[in-house]
């Protein structure tokens, strides 16, 4: 044990790779809070961005564009690739399936993972591609009261900064747009909202490309931290606990749901794994966001629902 | 077209209640099983294709029977209790890992190496006893929540057996093998003889699961899957409910993850079982029909055998394409086919075999 | 029919005092009412009284705030709702809840869950003492069956069902738990005359011949005035007015809670 | 030692005179084989022929405590339900006579029967008889008890004399336990009873007039049964389903008489509602149907395959004309080629198997239609597909049978040759009088009209023209008093004109006139299922019956049907004069209630004619419109007053070159 240094540090990083799980999480939220439904394929929806955007940055800069100029290109790419998948999934798989139950719902996005990742890795290739968006080092802070200070990657702040934009992007978007507001109402009724005259199948689309812009975010966050790769889509699953720690419905319930995740795995890993043997963090999360749920069934910043009969 | 109902009538409820109450399905059933259990082992004694093939019977009927086995058990809790559950692979393990134990002998509990039979039950017992402990957040966490709640004991077992030395009583590689099959004596080895092992597990738990769906207890499920406030009001226990699908379900998921390693794979790595293969499971019932036993044999053959067609269609074409392009390739058909089986027939293979059914019943009327 | 019961019944069920409310919504506030052994007691009033909640507080699926409720002699803050299962309540909604993917039959069956006594190992077999059981209860539900006059829809799966004839078969699956008291959800509304008419015959049937106590909320007020003993009348959550139907109907402050007049 | 004890057995039979003595008969010899089935909670609960003895004898002994001697009538009211049969049993073990009505019968209707027939006691089946009953005998007073079968809704009654069968039964039972001469009594009834007894009486729902009460003796009874039954080889493996009205002699005589003569097993369905379920279930082997059931079934079949999917659809009309060539002469066993017959078979296969199984057909050896002429067209399509139906032609004065046709001599034309034992001979007008068996006592209490019915040679009158064609075998043209002669000469038979029309699945019922008239005309009630089907299907959307029946579109296709008719009617010699000019559609339909249609839904003519006297008058004085006004009766009893103005339409006929080259 290294002391309360070493605690703060644990903590710290663990709240920063928490942020990077929200960003994961932000794309399920969106779309279960406008359409109901449990969008499993967000895992590939974050490997097919991050491929998209990796190879198109590395197709632009060997067409030599200067890097800050071939990273626009690719974004706004990737930003168009996650666009037609939006049109696609929602022309041909949920718009066919609107008012089912949420289990086929469900099974339906694990069927679009499926066809997302095949697609990917068959337009982009399957292998690891490095991809260098943001800086990797890290900072030391406070040497100056513990023994070694505080080792802080500024990549996990990177996304700390992107996730909070993000955010704010997302709650100005909910509460100032039309399209907006119009998405709340389609999340508590569709018939109402159908009565009202706002096509459902624009707003499943606007919704649907918004999470792809929320996974092309992480995808370029974590694409830095880990390189490009089919794994990536593991993600997912890291991000489940998030998602119900927080609660299905809510943005900010994803971000508090990340920092405790991140936190309690870290230490849980150092402190805990150290008596019961290591590789917790595989179900930690999962088990932390069980007991979570037998407190309060509907997540921390869930809705809770009156039944009535 | 074929069915000749006229004639066909009840004078006792006994009858009534039969599983196959029409005399031509009977015959049907009784046809398929006599082919099962005599027929295929005929055909495979005296090398009548396909039937000769090694192949066919270890690499595609048994693994089908095993996995249909354990999707009655994930039908029992998701299609007729309608508790959806992400962690069957899971289960699965912990059938095999504790068959495993048993028939290994536990020296730190004075237990002597088990029978076979009795190892595979006790694993199915494990795995039961597990599914009740993951099943008490079922109470009151419910649909979605529930689901992913559910991924806890996935990902805790997988870990469990990967990192725990002791269920793989410290095989350096991780990996164990399973001692040679004997039951009452009989060893059982060449692939007709596992074959006919998994059949006769596969009937036995398909019969009692058919029987418990559609007596009190069943009835109790599906009150609790159609309207669950309902149910209570009129006295059915939501506890005793949901924990008894939940034990009944892992328990046959559990014998069939032991069967799955000691007859199908002989020996395995925590890997066998992970979350694709839950998904695997899950898909099998929703793809074949949630709520039916017909359907949980289905989906079985259908979410098997595709990529295995898939990955054999190419080459049968005679289309020269990189292994790497045709995995993808597999990858995208299959989502496709599962968007397209859930937008033509949410209900499942079952449900269009039960409107088949109903067609040749009716007919020559359309309804 | 109208005649007056001879002794003054004990009173089978009591609520004195109840108060509910929903965050700050109040839903019932201080209502006191008894349902006496054997009589057709009808609770009526405006949409959103409170009629729907207090048989939600009586089979224990609410929980009053305040007040007790006394059922068979024993008296208590709220009611579990297996408890009161347990006890003798059935109950009929307001918006069928039946079981949408079983059958009439098993739907009815699932009223007798909690008399069948059979463990998990003979339903596996579904033989002797199993079987047995089973055919006993279908036997029992093929009279309710035969006295709501469903044959025809035995093996039916209820979803398909039209509306009138799942109000049927959710009262076949209540007096399939052979209940001492059913609560009766508006068993009416959304019925033609000739429904109603049915529905009127199978209530005054069930409560004559089996002497089951009945406490029904319902809307038409002719049939309300035909077969109930008692009636209590509910407003905004607050009792207005309770005795026999011909007191009750000539109540001012009845009239004016169904003209609506201001207060 | 078996043989010679069967030999006995068979040599007793002969003598059994009465159905109790039958029924003791199949209680010795087949006692464990089912008797009677009834799908009652479910399933079918089977009674074997020594359950049922029992059972019988119990009810006997109770009737005998109430007070029911030799010679009493006992009333029976109700659907088809074993306890209403036994309790028919019973009384004939008494030595009374038992008195089938018709369970929808209005009260006044039910009033005039058990008046003249003075019944001591009504046996029905549940509240809503029951509550009938009561009412009529307030102001009858001869019934002494009312016995009910289904006790839903009666407990709170407080009438004494209401009494429950199941009561009644148990009571007997305590009874025979305690005193075995109770028991002995009963069986010396039996014994006491002769063939010469009245067995049963049957009230005709007659054309005109009042009832008449029939009745047939007991050994006329027996007799008829036992001579058709051999007829048709019934044996005790038969099954049938007893869905008919039980005071119509075709109910008892195809479900009681024969179950008793040939020892099979009647089985009686849950409700009305399930009949059609409960047919299927039991398969019958041998069936009875009036020609308008067989009618509403082929409608309700077309309209079926209407649904269907285009190949389907393809097929059906394929293997239907296939069956159309070949079908009635693989059943009548003609020489087929050999290609035709396996085109059949596959027929069989594809279609005629499946859509007999549906329809609960596939069992079945003899199936029987009589109480009115079939269409020929309806008649083939049934023998095609294989199903061994045939044409009786019978009446009540008959118990039933006059003349039936033979397997492998079916002729749809005719009505077939002389039922065994039956002389039939042709009176100088044309009218059919007959000779049997079966042939009724008198009728009951009107010796008048017994004598106008029956000749002082003792032939029955059946007041039908028929002629015998060349193979010998009847051939009934009408009533014999409605055939009726155009002004220009030509012979106008309407029932033979009203059943060519109702073979179109649009029409459900017409009315013909045109005797002492220049022309034939018609009033026709379109078949509310068939037409409001093509509504649908043509996006017409319609109110009403009298809505739907207004449409012009619907009148071209009646128009149609009525043109093709006049065709086929050309090709007939005799009958080429008649073709129908004009026509209309009837507003709302005929109605039993309303007086338009017996009980057993045929039309009255002449009650018609009078009824709509505006509208007939329309037909002929050549105006488009007519007005009328009419009382109605509703569904719930009360009456009312519906008018209409309704269109007269024109149908081409057939001109005479046709005609001539016809002839």
């Amino acid at each position: 044990m290294a002391g309360f240094g070493s605690f703060l540090e644990v903590l710290i990083s663990g709240l920063l790779a928490g942020v990077l799980y929200s960003l994961v999480a932000l794309g399920y939220v969106l779309i279960y809070k406008a359409s109901g439904v449990f969008n499993y394929s967000q895992g590939a929806m974050v490997l097919l961005a991050g491929l998209a955007l990796v190879r198109a940055l590395g197709f632009f800069e060997s067409q030599g564009i200067p890097y800050a100029a071939a990273l626009v290109l690719a974004l706004l790419f990737a930003a168009a690739v996650m666009a037609l998948t939006a049109w696609i999934i929602e022309r041909f798989i949920l718009g066919p399936l609107v008012n089912q139950n949420e289990l086929t719902l469900f099974m339906s996005t694990i069927g679009a993972a499926f066809i997302l990742e095949g697609v990917a890795q068959m337009a982009f290739g399957s292998e690891v591609y490095p991809l260098r968006m943001f800086p990797k080092d890290a900072w030391i802070l406070g040497e100056a009261y513990f023994p070694g200070g505080i080792l802080i990657n500024k990549l996990d702040i990177w996304g700390g900064v992107i996730a909070a934009v993000l955010v704010a992007a997302i709650a100005l978007f909910f509460q100032r747009t039309k399209t907006g507001r119009a998405l709340r109402a389609v999340a508590d009724d569709h018939l109402a909202a159908q009565s009202v005259g706002i096509p459902i199948s624009w707003i499943w689309f606007v919704v649907w490309f918004a999470a792809g812009l929320v996974a092309l975010a992480a995808a370029s966050v974590w694409g830095t931290k880990l390189g490009v790769q089919f794994s990536i889509t593991f993600l997912a699953l890291k991000a489940l606990p998030v998602l119900i720690i927080g609660g299905f419905t809510s943005v900010p319930g994803a971000i508090a749901g990340g920092l405790i995740v991140g936190a309690g795995e870290k230490l849980a890993e150092i402190y805990l794994g150290a008596l019961i043997g290591g590789g917790i963090e595989y179900w930690f999360a999962y088990v932390l966001a069980l007991s979570v749920l037998m407190v309060r069934p509907q997540g921390l910043f869930g809705e809770r629902l009156i039944e009535r009969i | 077209m074929f069915y000749r109902e006229a004639g066909q009538f009840k004078t006792s409820y006994a009858a009534d209640m039969a599983i196959f109450p029409i005399r031509q399905d009977r015959i049907a059933m009784l046809l398929l099983l006599a082919f099962a259990f005599a027929g295929v082992p005929l055909l495979a004694a005296f090398h009548v294709p396909p039937f000769n093939s090694e192949y066919l019977l270890r690499a595609i009927i048994l693994p089908f029977l095993i996995l249909s086995l354990a999707a009655i058990g994930v039908n029992v809790l998701i299609g007729y209790c309608g508790q959806v559950s992400l962690g069957s692979g899971a289960f699965m393990a912990i059938g095999a890992y504790s068959a495993y134990k048993f028939n290994t002998g536990i020296p730190g509990l004075w237990l002597p190496p088990l029978p076979t039979l009795a190892s595979i039950l006790l694993g199915g017992l494990m795995a039961s006893i597990a599914g009740i402990v993951f099943g008490i957040p079922s109470l009151r966490i419910k649909g979605l929540y529930l689901s992913v709640a559910t991924l806890a004991a996935q990902f805790f077992f997988d870990w469990l057996f990967l990192r725990v030395k002791w269920f793989t009583n410290y095989a350096p590689s991780g990996s164990v093998s399973a001692p040679e099959l004997s039951f009452f004596g009989l060893t059982v080895a060449s692939p007709v003889e596992k074959y006919l092992l998994a059949l006769t597990f596969v009937c036995v738990f398909a019969l009692g699961a058919k029987n418990l769906a559609r007596g009190n207890l069943g009835r109790q499920w599906m009150a609790i899957r159609d309207m669950d406030i309902a149910a209570e009001l009129i006295g059915i226990r939501p506890l005793a409910a949901k924990l008894s699908a939940f034990a009944v379900s892992s328990f046959i998921i559990g014998v069939a993850g032991a069967l799955w390693a000691f007859v199908y794979l002989g020996s395995w790595e925590p890997l066998a079982f992970n979350i694709d293969r839950s998904l695997q499971l899950l898909f099998m019932v929703i793809i074949g029909g949630l709520g039916t036993i017909l359907g949980s044999f289905l989906g079985a053959a259908f979410i098997l055998l595709l990529p295995i067609a898939l990955s054999q269609l190419p080459a049968a074409v005679g289309l020269k394409i990189s292994t790497a392009t045709i995995t993808h390739l597999e990858f995208i058909i299959f989502g496709s086919l599962i968007c397209f089986l859930l937008i033509k027939e949410p209900l499942g293979f079952a449900r269009l075999w039960q409107i088949g059914k109903e067609k040749l019943r009716l007919w020559p009327f359309p309804y | 029919m109208s005649e007056p019961k001879s002794a003054p019944a004990e009173a089978l069920l009591s609520l004195e005092n109840i108060s509910l409310s929903f965050g700050g919504l109040k839903a019932v506030s201080d209502v006191s009412f008894d349902i006496r052994k054997g009589e057709i007691r009808a609770i009526i009033g405006p949409n959103g009284a409170g009629k729907t909640s207090m048989l939600n507080c009586i089979n224990g699926f609410y929980h009053p705030q305040q007040g007790r409720i006394t059922f068979k002699g024993r008296t208590r803050k709220s009611m579990r709702p297996h408890e009161a299962a347990r006890g003798g309540i059935a109950r009929t909604f307001q918006n069928v809840a039946l079981f949408k993917g079983m059958t009439t039959l098993d739907n009815i069956m699932t009223g007798r869950a909690l008399r069948m006594k059979r463990g998990v190992l003979w339903q596996l077999l579904r033989a002797g003492p199993a079987l047995r059981e089973e055919i006993e209860h279908r036997r029992f539900c093929e009279e309710i069956i035969d006295f709501l006059e469903i044959e025809h829809i035995r093996k039916t799966p209820v979803g398909k069902l039209p509306y009138g004839l799942q109000k049927r078969v959710e009262l076949g699956r209540a007096l399939a738990m052979e209940p001492d008291l059913l609560l009766l959800d508006e068993p009416m509304a959304g019925m033609n005359l000739e429904e109603k008419q049915d529905m009127s015959r199978f209530i005054l049937d069930v409560n004559r011949r089996d002497g089951t106590t009945i406490a029904l909320i319902e809307h038409d007020m002719g049939v309300v005035m035909d077969i109930s003993d008692r009636v209590v009348v509910l407003e905004y959550g607050r009792k207005i007015a309770d005795g026999v139907p011909a007191d009750v109907q000539g109540n001012q402050k009845v009239i004016d809670a169904y003209l609506g007049v201001p207060r | 030692m078996a043989n010679s004890e069967a030999r006995n057995a068979a040599a007793a039979y002969a003598d059994f005179d009465t159905f109790p003595k039958h029924l003791r008969h199949h209680a010795r010899i087949r006692a464990q084989r089912p008797a009677v089935r009834q799908k009652d909670r479910g399933i079918w609960r089977t009674w074997t022929w020594s359950q049922v003895e029992e059972i019988v004898l119990c009810l006997a002994h109770a009737f005998r405590k109430l007070g029911i001697e030799r010679g009493d009538r006992i009333a029976i009211a109700g659907a088809n339900r074993p306890k209403l049969y036994w309790s028919m049993t019973a009384a004939q073990a008494l030595g009374a006579v038992p008195v089938p009505v018709y369970a929808d019968a209005v009260a006044a209707e039910l009033t005039a029967i058990l008046e003249n027939a003075g019944v001591k006691i009504a046996v029905v089946q549940d509240q809503e008889q029951v509550d009938k009953f009561l009412e009529i005998n307030e102001s009858l007073g001869c019934i002494q008890h009312i016995l009910f079968d289904e006790k839903r809704g009666l407990s709170d009654y407080a009438q004494e004399n209401l009494l429950d069968i199941d009561t009644l039964l148990d009571a007997a039972r305590a009874d025979f336990a305690r005193d075995p001469d109770a028991r002995a009594a009963i069986l010396r009834e039996i014994d006491a009873g002769t063939g010469s007894e009245i067995s049963v009486m049957l009230y005709t729902s007659g054309t005109t007039g009042r009832s008449k009460g029939v009745m047939l003796s007991a050994l006329g009874c027996v007799s008829a049964a036992r001579d058709t039954a051999g007829f048709d080889n019934l044996s005790d493996r038969d099954e049938e389903l007893a869905y008919l009205p039980l005071a119509w002699v075709g109910d008892h005589y195809m479900n009681y008489a024969q179950s008793y003569v040939a020892g099979f097993c009647m089985a009686c369905p849950e409700s009305p509602e399930t009949a059609q379920q409960d047919l299927r279930e039991i398969g019958p082997t041998f069936y009875f149907a009036p020609p308008r059931v067989f009618e509403g079934l082929l409608t309700r079949v077309m309209i079926r395959m209407e649904d269907a999917g285009a190949i389907k659809r393809w097929m059906f009309r394929h293997f239907i004309g296939v069956a159309k060539n070949w079908g009635e002469k693989i059943l009548n066993r003609k020489s087929v080629p050999l290609l035709a017959r396996a085109h059949y078979a596959l027929g069989e296969r594809l279609v005629y198997g499946p859509l007999k199984n549906v329809l609960g057909f596939s069992r079945i050896r003899v199936a029987y239609t009589a109480g009115e002429a079939i269409g020929g067209d309806l008649f083939a399509f049934y023998r095609s597909i294989g199903l061994n139906l045939k044409q009786l032609y019978g009446q009540t004065e008959a118990f039933l049978y006059v003349t039936c046709h033979k397997d492998g001599a079916v002729n749809v034309e005719t009505v077939g040759p002389p039922a065994p034992n039956v002389t039939i001979r042709i009176s100088d007008e044309g009218e059919v009088q007959f000779k049997s068996p079966g042939r009724f006592v008198s009728y009951y209490k009107d010796e008048a009209r017994t004598a106008e019915t029956v000749t002082p040679d003792g032939f029955v009158r059946t007041g039908d023209a028929g002629i015998f064609d060349a193979a010998g075998q009847l051939r009934i043209i009408d009533r014999a008093k409605d055939v009726g002669k155009l002004l220009n000469g030509g012979l106008l038979a309407p029932k033979f004109i009203e059943n060519k029309l109702k073979f179109h699945s649009a029409i459900r019922e017409a009315v013909v006139f045109g005797g002492g008239r220049e022309y034939a005309a018609a009033m026709i009630n379109i078949d509310l299922t068939a037409v409001g089907n093509w509504a649908e299907r043509h996006n017409i959307s319609y109110g009403s019956y009298q809505e739907l029946a207004a449409h012009p579109g619907v009148y071209e296709m009646i128009q149609k049907n009525i043109e093709s008719v006049n065709e086929a009617l050309a090709r007939e010699p005799m009958m080429a004069d008649a073709q129908i000019k004009r026509f209309l559609i009837l507003h709302k339909e005929l109605d039993a209630d309303d007086g338009e249609l017996t009980r057993t839904q045929k039309v009255r003519r002449s009650f018609v004619a009078e009824r709509y006297r505006p509208l007939v008058e329309g037909l002929y004085d050549g105006s488009a419109e007519a007005d009328i006004a009419t009382d109605v009766t509703f569904e719930d009893g009360r009456t009312g007053r519906v008018s209409a103005r309704l269109r007269i339409s024109g149908a081409k006929t057939v001109p005479p070159a046709a005609k001539e080259r016809a002839a």
